[in-house]
């Protein structure tokens, strides 16, 4: 296989950097996000987890869509969106890229959104596989192998190297033209870390949801389930848990006046907030709970109902670690989620 | 620590049992010991799941704005911190204090989870609190100081309201100056500081936690939210963006941030958004004379009031250059 | 969308000859929501507002902005030219490129660059302006006048005299004041019970004045024009109304031990009294403290003498709410307490008096019956010396920093009357400086010097102290530069005077603001000196600033003259730039009551609507528009952005910002 | 005006309050005391009446300097307005020259109607200050800048 010794990992950084754009999980003032190489970089991709997920990368929390030029009376119209060139994520867990899959039966359906399309294909992903997983993950009930995580090149940190098991021919392009790299023999190490993560995943304390009431068919009976007003309680109304969560989808298309016309951008919103979705001038979800709602529903509920059954989380444990008030997607789908929890 | 825990849900009990109040507001379980939240229990019942720890850090006072309005009497926990912030409340006349029953508990200062995984404690199932020291897991010492809440490390408040106190010991005192990092910030160049705080601020996701979570940020309507207002956006599209929803956010509550400290910590990346907040404290206290907000109900707020010798805003920026 | 007219002036070359006029008024034509642009010689003219009035009326605008000279200038010249074309007076806007442009600038392409961008930016601000109508409020034509003294008589004499009605709430039991107490009046000598008594029985004559003495301010509500003033009528256990003021009451009661205010306290009067013989209202008051019967419930003499049953020993205090256009303060003064000035013994030797003791000693209806007496033995003193600026511009901290302007005239009165009446008595005067500007006044003051050879010493007093019979008075003479000591019989110090204490509590009241040193403050200090900055209060007298018996009657005539102008309306008409709640937003914090200055925000508890069938309480701020000057202070306090002001909203102010930003 | 393009000059945004500063600026034009033109005055009511939102956005907008003009303490207008103002804009100031914010860029001066020349001075004193820092790149919208 191929691989690179842990303490030269700068070498390989340096040597994709120079090919094409580089983004890897950095830690800069006490919180680890994904931040482009630029040599000075704290790469950290031992820890888990970026705080924010890797759906940045195809769905920014601002992008431009177009600008308006204005003189006098005159309107001239410029297409904003960016041109992108073949860049690579690095250190994308399973469960992101999960999200990935989930994002793009959104995005990529018609009507294609074309930003997102652009930067989607245009990306390279180098996956991570989960050494340790923490107490808050639970993708094993999305379907998730956190020791297979899929994308264009998995990565396996075993043994004071790093090894890559190239899954797609843009990844083996990339991978086969790094002259950082050595061949290692490896594959025994890396399947003895895959039964490792399998075993650890097994034991996590939130590793078998039950979900089998989160069917379509029950949408009514969740939708009136009393316990909605308990669990949201004590929501703030922020909108933490939909900023880091790898699945949330929703934005806003705003106007921004500039000296010399105005700037069209979408941002993102959150379901969570009160000035969310301002139909006919107010938000259809007048309560906190109702919001609050609508956020789970959609992930467990309506979303699986339009896509084949598949949910709208992927159990990165982002809002469980993250919720100023603790309260979380588990807390909800062990209270109306199936007879089985607990 | 478990004794005082029982203190207070008896106290819980004895309140909903002898109907002084119809409702309690306080914390419930979570699927650890860490993942409290708060909770209003109905009845006697409800309390089987009360809990109250080091994790309970959360400010219950803001919940009063709405829960004070409901038909019939609350009774509301208080940890020293959050009195302060219910008597600013009180004050801006946005609880309705006859339907308010407060206690305050004791508090040796509160546990921020993050600080027991730097310890090395990859998940914490358990913790025994003592006053000084906390056993995790049945196992690891840990120095009680080590893995607090930053506010609680320099947390010198005292109980300034509440009908009664629920406290077995004593609240040991800080001796730590709760302005150093704002005073070291000072001494730095002008450079040193724009670099610092533009890597601070550029984690911002502007997902509000710190607005919704601060009991000062108690508009109907945040300005940031408001169309009318030129200011409102939904994300800091630019770094422009960033410095002005956070200077604007602790402008907006200078002079009535009791520095509770709940900002920063819910803030998901860690911006340590007091520094913020304690920067006006600071210079309120120098410019204005001392002024702790939250400590009375009455008392005009600093930037509400003048007097006709005040410093004027040349000779007030201090700091280095 | 707006359609707006653009009027550029030249100002006959004023603009023209910096600023290409042309040029700015071409460009401005390209803004979106500009429909006429036209530029004129003079638009200020009466052709030049036609051309406006036309453009208006041809185009169907809908707002203006003039480009001319400053809208401190002519703003309201345009407002009214607009007016007459039927559009609101509040959709004109003045991009001022005189004042700002063409008369600081000299290069020709800067300046008009610049002109165009104030341009736009008074297209920008009326984009947003919105039609303005001031509120009108109803007056109610009663004045109230606080304080009986010879400020509030006057007011309230002139008031009257215009037909309004006015009633006088004075504290004591008469009105009168301090005048009331004094001998003579400077410069002219004549005696003043002889010139104060008609007035005050003017008043008490006059059917449009009501006395109501020994009452005091409760609570005061409303705003200008519709006052609510809450009065407390103390309890004086005497019927007001049936009271003949024959005064065998005052022969009958056995506890005379009261120490007579009226006469500084230098002798006794009984428990029920009447203030001094002619009271106005001339009705006997009961001394609570003092009396007998309220005391210990024996004794009750008075109530049986009493031919008309006025005596009510059970009488309790009243409130009284009256309603007001208009209210005027004119709570006089009171000389200061001594007692940081120990040096000069007045606490410790009956000797040394205060001038206003000094004017009741030297007074015919006074304690000694005029008669020139030291309080000590009863003898006649010889050698009189007075000390003045006695905590008058003292910058120590023990007295006041200002001058109480009328103590050098009394003064020079005191001696010239002594040296008059007594001209065996040697008299000295202390003085740092003699200040005698007013009509006749350095005549007197002369008079004093040369005709009845007062010695005026320049010069402080450092102490005064007791040797046998004689206070010896210990200076310095600055002139001739040496110490002196003046054995003296008796001494008298011109002690600084001060606003009334009672003061503080009405200004609070009122909204009104007052100075460190307890003065109310006029709205201009040079062309509002009658006026409180809050709409409505009058100020008359020394609660103004110190000043003597002519300037205060003249104040409190010029008083009165606002008072009636404001009186003399039927309605207000309010600014119509005034600040305002949007109440879906406010959360009712007061923190912007805090800072009005005019009390002009109240809150009120309101119902809202939150869907789904809920509703919420909710305490919200309103303004008052007919007292909201339009500061705006409250719009920056206000955290949630729920106060605005308009006229210059948050919105107008910020495309302003944009657009002189734009480049 | 695009056709000009001359050198960027530094822009000035000068709050001035109606009944002082604002006279005062008056009182300077007729006295033909000159000031540079990158001077762009606003007029509001009473220096109580900025924001600190207006002085942020002057800066998001391109502004390199902001001063803001108002009565002499105790002589406002409205009686109190400008101590309110003085307190305020001495935190906002701090607060801005905490965040690395050059100090220079923010200033509050009395200015009388009757000081015309005080406001050419101030404002000659403040485009100078201003020139000799450049253009404000701390607290800069570039969306604003295109």
């Amino acid at each position: 296989m191929k691989a690179i010794l842990k303490d030269k990992l700068n070498l390989l950084y340096e040597e994709i950097s120079k090919k094409c754009e580089l983004y890897l999980p950095t830690k800069e003032k006490g919180a680890l996000n994904f931040k482009k190489f630029d040599g000075e970089n704290e790469v950290d991709i031992e820890s888990l987890q970026t705080v924010k997920s890797a759906k940045d990368f195809f769905f920014p929390q601002t992008e431009d869509m177009v600008n308006f030029k204005t003189e006098g009376k005159n309107i001239e119209i410029i297409d904003a969106r960016e041109k992108i060139e073949t860049y690579v994520i690095f250190g994308v867990r399973a469960c992101d890229y999960k999200s990935f899959e989930i994002l793009d039966r959104v995005f990529l359906v018609e009507p294609v959104d074309t930003m997102y399309k652009n930067r989607r294909e245009n990306a390279v992903i180098f996956t991570l596989a989960c050494n340790n997983p923490h107490a808050s993950c639970f993708c094993k009930n999305f379907g998730i192998d956190a020791s297979s995580p899929k994308g264009d090149v998995e990565c396996y940190d075993v043994d004071g190297y790093l090894f890559f098991n190239p899954l797609t021919e843009k990844g083996a392009q990339i991978v086969n033209g790094l002259t950082c790299l050595e061949e290692v023999k490896g594959e025994d190490k890396v399947d003895a870390l895959k039964k490792d993560i399998t075993k650890k995943i097994e034991k996590l304390p939130f590793s078998n949801l039950d979900l089998s009431k989160f069917k379509g068919e029950n949408l009514m009976e969740l939708f009136n389930r009393p316990e909605w007003e308990e669990l949201s309680e004590a929501c703030l109304g922020c909108g933490t848990c939909t900023f880091v969560c790898p699945t949330c989808q929703c934005f806003d298309i705003r106007d921004f006046k500039t000296n010399s016309g105005i700037k069209r951008f979408r941002c993102w919103d959150s379901c969570m907030y009160s000035d969310f979705t301002q139909m006919a001038a107010e938000n259809p979800r007048k309560t906190q709970m109702q919001r609050y709602r609508q956020r789970f529903m959609h992930k467990l509920c309506y979303y699986p109902s339009n896509n084949d059954g598949i949910y709208s989380c992927v159990g990165c444990g982002r809002c469980v670690k993250k919720c100023p008030q603790s309260l979380n997607i588990v807390k909800v789908i062990k209270k109306i989620g199936g007879e089985k929890n607990d | 620590m478990q004794r005082l825990e029982n203190a207070v849900l008896s106290k819980a009990k004895e309140l909903l049992e002898s109907g002084k109040v119809s409702r309690v507001l306080g914390w419930t379980k979570g699927e650890f010991c860490y993942d409290v939240s708060p909770c209003v229990f109905n009845t006697v019942d409800e309390l089987k799941n009360f809990v109250y720890n080091g994790f309970c850090g959360a400010n219950l006072s803001k919940y009063l704005i709405n829960e004070s309005k409901k038909e019939g009497k609350i009774a509301v926990f208080l940890k020293p911190c959050d009195t302060y912030s219910y008597n600013q409340l009180v004050k801006e006349h946005r609880i309705k204090v006859e339907n308010v029953y407060a206690v305050g508990v004791e508090c040796q200062g509160k546990f921020d989870i993050e600080k027991f995984y730097a310890k090395g404690v990859g998940f914490v199932a358990s913790v025994e609190e003592g006053l000084t020291e906390v056993k995790v897991n049945g196992e690891t010492v840990l120095n009680r100081n080590d893995v607090k809440l930053e506010r609680c490390l320099v947390c010198n408040k005292k109980h300034v309201a509440g009908e009664e106190i629920v406290e077995l010991n004593e609240k040991l005192p800080s001796d730590s100056d709760r302005f150093e990092m704002v005073k070291k910030l000072e001494a730095m160049t002008a450079d040193e500081r724009f670099a610092f705080w533009k890597k601070e601020l550029s984690k911002c996701i502007r997902c509000n936690a710190c607005r919704n979570v601060c009991p000062a940020c108690n508009c109907t309507k945040c300005v940031f939210d408001n169309p009318n207002s030129e200011v409102s956006a939904k994300a800091n599209a630019t770094s422009f963006e960033e410095q002005m929803f956070h200077i604007i956010r602790a402008f907006h509550v200078a002079g009535r941030c009791t520095d509770c400290g709940e900002c920063s910590r819910v803030c998901p990346q860690n911006i340590p958004l007091h520094l913020l907040n304690r920067k006006f404290i600071s210079d309120i206290d120098k410019l204005y004379g001392e002024y702790q907000a939250g400590e009375d109900t009455t008392s005009k707020g600093p930037l509400t009031s003048f007097t006709k010798e005040d410093a004027e805003p040349s000779d007030a920026v201090g700091g280095n250059k | 969308m707006q359609k707006i007219g653009v009027f550029v002036c030249w100002c006959g070359s004023n603009i023209s000859a910096t600023v290409d006029v042309k040029k700015v008024a071409e460009v401005l034509k390209a803004e979106p929501g500009v429909v006429v642009s036209e530029n004129y010689q003079y638009m200020c003219s009466e052709n030049g507002q036609a051309l406006i009035r036309n453009a208006i009326k041809e185009h169907g605008l809908t707002g203006v902005v003039v480009c001319s000279c400053s809208p401190r200038m002519h703003e309201a010249t345009f407002r009214k030219t607009c007016e007459s074309a039927g559009i609101n007076p509040y959709m004109v806007e003045i991009a001022n490129i005189r004042e700002q442009c063409s008369w600081i600038h000299k290069d020709i392409e800067e300046a008009t660059e610049k002109a165009i961008i104030l341009g736009r930016t008074a297209i920008a601000k009326l984009k947003l302006n919105a039609p303005l109508t001031a509120g009108e409020s109803a007056v109610t034509k009663r004045a109230l006048v606080i304080g009986g003294g010879i400020a509030g008589i006057q007011s309230a004499l002139d008031i009257a005299e215009a037909g309004f009605e006015v009633d006088i709430v004075e504290q004591s039991p008469t009105i009168g004041g301090n005048m009331a107490k004094l001998d003579k009046t400077f410069p002219t000598l004549d005696c003043a019970a002889c010139i104060l008594t008609p007035k005050m029985v003017d008043c008490a004559q006059n059917d449009k004045i009501d006395i109501m003495t020994f009452s005091e301010i409760e609570s005061v509500k409303g705003f200008v024009g519709n006052f609510k003033v809450e009065i407390r009528r103390k309890a004086r256990f005497v019927n007001e109304k049936t009271c003949t003021g024959c005064g065998v009451c005052m022969q009958k009661c056995p506890a005379k031990k009261g120490l007579n205010e009226f006469n500084m306290g230098l002798n006794n009067r009984p428990a029920i009294y009447i203030p001094f013989a002619q009271a106005i209202p001339n009705v006997a008051i009961i001394d609570p403290e003092q009396c007998l019967k309220i005391k210990n419930g024996k004794c009750g003499l008075c109530s049986m003498n009493c031919q008309v049953n006025a005596i009510d020993y059970t009488m309790k205090d009243e409130i009284v709410e009256r309603e007001y256009g208009a209210i005027v303060v004119a709570t006089g003064y009171k000389p200061i307490s001594l007692e940081n000035f120990n040096e000069y013994g007045y606490d410790t030797y009956k000797d040394v008096v205060t001038s206003l003791e000094f004017e009741r000693i030297m007074n015919a209806a006074g304690p000694t019956n005029g008669q020139l007496v030291r309080p000590s033995d009863g003898k006649h003193p010889h050698v009189i010396t007075f000390i003045q600026c006695v905590g008058s511009r003292d910058t120590s901290g023990c007295g006041k920093p200002y001058c109480s302007k009328i103590c050098c005239m009394y003064t020079a009165k005191h001696a010239m009357l002594l040296r008059e009446k007594y001209p065996d008595t040697e008299v000295h005067v202390f003085y740092i400086d003699v200040r005698t500007p007013g009509k006749n006044y350095d005549e007197f003051f002369r008079r004093a010097v040369e005709q009845y050879d007062v010695d005026y010493i320049k010069g402080m007093v450092g102490k005064v102290y007791k040797e046998g019979d004689k206070l010896m008075v210990q200076g310095s003479d600055l002139i001739n530069d040496e110490q002196v000591i003046i054995p003296s019989d008796m001494v008298v110090l011109a002690a600084a005077i001060e606003p009334n204490p009672s003061v503080r509590k009405i200004a609070t009241m009122l909204t009104a603001s007052i100075d460190t040193n307890n003065f109310l403050t006029e709205a201009h200090a040079k062309l509002r000196p009658v006026e409180s900055p809050t709409a409505g209060i009058f100020l008359s007298g020394v609660c103004q600033g110190p000043k003597d018996i002519p300037e205060t009657v003249s104040q409190a005539s010029a008083c009165a003259a606002k008072v009636i102008g404001l009186l003399a309306k039927d309605t207000l008409k309010c600014n119509a730039c005034v600040a305002h709640s949007d109440e879906m937003i406010c959360t009712g914090c007061s923190v912007c009551e805090n800072v009005c200055p005019y009390g002009a925000i109240t809150y009120v508890d309101k119902e809202f609507r939150l869907g789904g069938g809920k509703t919420e309480v909710r305490r919200v701020a309103q303004v008052n528009p007919a007292v909201c000057q339009g500061c705006g202070a409250c719009t920056v306090t206000c955290p949630s952005g729920a106060m605005d002001l308009k006229g210059f909203s948050t919105k107008q102010i910020m495309a302003e910002v944009d657009a002189v930003c734009k480049r | 005006m695009q056709e000009i393009n001359k050198e960027r000059k530094p822009l000035i945004v000068a709050f001035c309050c109606n009944w002082c500063s604002y006279a005062g600026a008056d009182l300077a034009g007729s006295s033909r005391l000159s000031y540079p033109a990158n001077v762009k005055i606003i007029r509001v009511p009473c220096s109580c009446r900025v924001n600190p939102l207006f002085i942020l956005k002057a800066f998001q907008r391109g502004a390199d300097g902001v001063i803001l003009c108002g009565c002499h303490p105790g002589d406002c207008h409205y009686t109190t307005g400008n101590y309110y103002t003085r307190r305020r804009m001495s935190l906002l100031f701090s607060m801005l020259d905490y965040l690395g914010i050059e100090r220079e860029r923010t200033r509050v001066e009395w200015v009388s109607a009757a000081e015309g020349a005080k406001f050419s001075n101030v404002m000659n004193d403040f485009a100078k200050t201003i020139n000799e820092l450049g253009e404000n790149k701390r607290l800069e919208d570039l969306r604003c800048k295109d």
